[in-house]
């Protein structure tokens, strides 16, 4: 399942996430300064990454729009924006 | 085909919220899926006409304003139905302050799409 | 097609729309052709909204969770938010079920859709 | 007689600032005091002419709805000025969308109050 | 002086209260779900308090808009709202 | 009468309009008829505004912060909020100064108005 994740829900939604042994996390809007500790694929929407400048750690990988789109039509997804 | 549905309860200046909902609408287009969006509480002033910001920048957020993004949208194929309660609380009148190809629905229309859609992303 | 479709509150109920608004789009999602079953969830600063103290008047809150309930919709409390938040089971309304942290967590999980306000 | 000047920078919807710079501008003019509001981003939706919301309880916040209030500041005496620039961003169209009584201005509006009010309160 | 505090700058209104030996802080909005560690009265808005259901601490004075303008004429102002 | 004013930016930049429009506001009031002397102070969430690695262009900011300059209105990160958020000082952009936490509240206190976004 995917995960977006920005700061405001980052509490229900991390910890909802924390629960799913499948569970891929977006980063996303402010959810990008976050550095969550989950058990997890982690990713980051590059637009957002990079208009912050933020550094992610080599762990999280930037993706496009577009990725996010595929991921969300592939597997089922849970919105914490 | 996929058909991703999209909840906007964020308003157009104080959360970037409409413009995630903007780019993964836009992506999903790209990719050919179909697209509908239902505009809640004050994501119902997202689309109204007439925005406009003098000096904002090219590379910037506003270099088109929220009702322009979603003008393009409509015109790609994506519908947009703005709530009717949501409207007349914040005085829009929506004949005169909507663009063409905005609608304006109530709470069925979210349960039809709730029902219909492969994905719902609430932003 | 009827959904399992799990509503998530999540801001503090005064000064703003979100909860009565919410509980509103609940109902009507619970009320619509499709008749999807609907859990209110109360979560982060949401569980303030769950208390037996508030006001529901004041918030607009009555009608809705009276047409929430109708439509057999129902209404549960994030422990793990309201331990965050020092509210006590003894707080919540007595219409709002209390469940542990993780029990909301796989519920939103198991969900066919998710909406939040 | 004091001079209080109030700087809203929230919309009607989101939060409760808009209640509170109405609630603190009725004690002072009830006090005798001069108000001054300069509304500024989302601030400038809350004096939106005809908002109507159909089932608002008669006790809840939502007894009167934020434009009204703004008026009753007005027929008090109570003056109201709502930031051109954010006026046009949000498609507001001055003439026809605002009440009698609320004025557009400019930032040079707010450094006056700033250079002549005896307190300012940020909301 | 009179310190006006809401939650969302509870950081910066408590920490800038907290230097002040003549400090009234007054908790308005959802500021009334805070319990300030801060050495100086603490009055509450009276309706903000009582619509959330909050009961207060027996040290927090629970204030009408009419007294907070009093106050607030009658020494300076700080808002966090 | 020239007034001594802070300008708190308190939202992490992007995505709202808080930080570039309170930037306005600030150049703005410091242009206007009384010449106030401004200082904006960049703390909570704002502090990610004050780094070197924000896009200003992108954000709106570099007009409004040229404007500040020439009106002699000078820029303020808060140390504090930056500790809590992990934010160096080698981060924050070079016309900011960095001011521990105490110095910033001292400032915020002693000024004759405040604003904040």
């Amino acid at each position: 399942m995917l995960y977006l994740i920005d700061e405001p829900m980052a509490e229900i939604g991390l910890r909802t996430a924390a629960g799913d042994p499948d569970a891929h996390v977006v980063l996303i809007q402010d959810g990008v300064y976050l550095t969550p500790d989950v058990d997890a694929q982690v990713s980051a929407v590059a637009r957002d990454v990079s208009v912050r400048g933020v550094d992610l750690p080599p762990d999280v990988e930037p993706i496009s729009y577009d990725r996010v789109v595929e991921l969300l039509v592939e597997q089922e997804v849970k919105s914490f924006v | 085909m996929a058909y991703i549905g999209f909840l906007l309860t964020g308003g157009p200046f104080d959360s970037e919220r409409w413009r995630t909902a903007y780019e993964l609408g836009r992506a999903a287009l790209d990719a050919g899926h179909e697209v509908m969006y239902f505009h809640y509480l004050d994501g119902a002033l997202v689309p109204v006409a007439d925005q406009s910001f003098p000096d904002c920048s090219d590379s910037g957020l506003y270099d088109e304003m929220p009702t322009a993004k979603f003008q393009e949208l409509v015109a790609d194929g994506a519908e947009v139905i703005c709530c009717g309660l949501c409207v007349d609380a914040r005085g829009i009148d929506a004949d005169a302050d909507y663009p063409d190809g905005v609608e304006v629905g109530l709470l069925p229309d979210l349960a039809d799409i709730l029902g219909e859609a492969d994905r719902v992303v609430s932003l | 097609m009827k959904r399992d479709v799990v509503v998530m509150l999540t801001r503090a109920p005064y000064g703003r729309v979100h909860v009565p608004e919410g509980l509103r789009a609940a109902r009507g999602v619970a009320a619509g052709f499709d008749l999807h079953d609907v859990t209110v969830v109360f979560t982060q600063d949401g569980v303030y909204g769950a208390r037996e103290a508030v006001d529901r008047d004041a918030l607009n809150m009555t009608g809705h969770v009276a047409d929430l309930v109708e439509q057999d919709g129902t209404m549960v409390a994030d422990a793990a938010a309201m331990a965050a938040r020092d509210v006590d089971e003894a707080d919540i309304a007595d219409d709002v079920a209390v469940w542990p942290g993780d029990r909301v967590a796989a519920r939103i999980r198991d969900a066919d859709h998710t909406l939040d306000f």
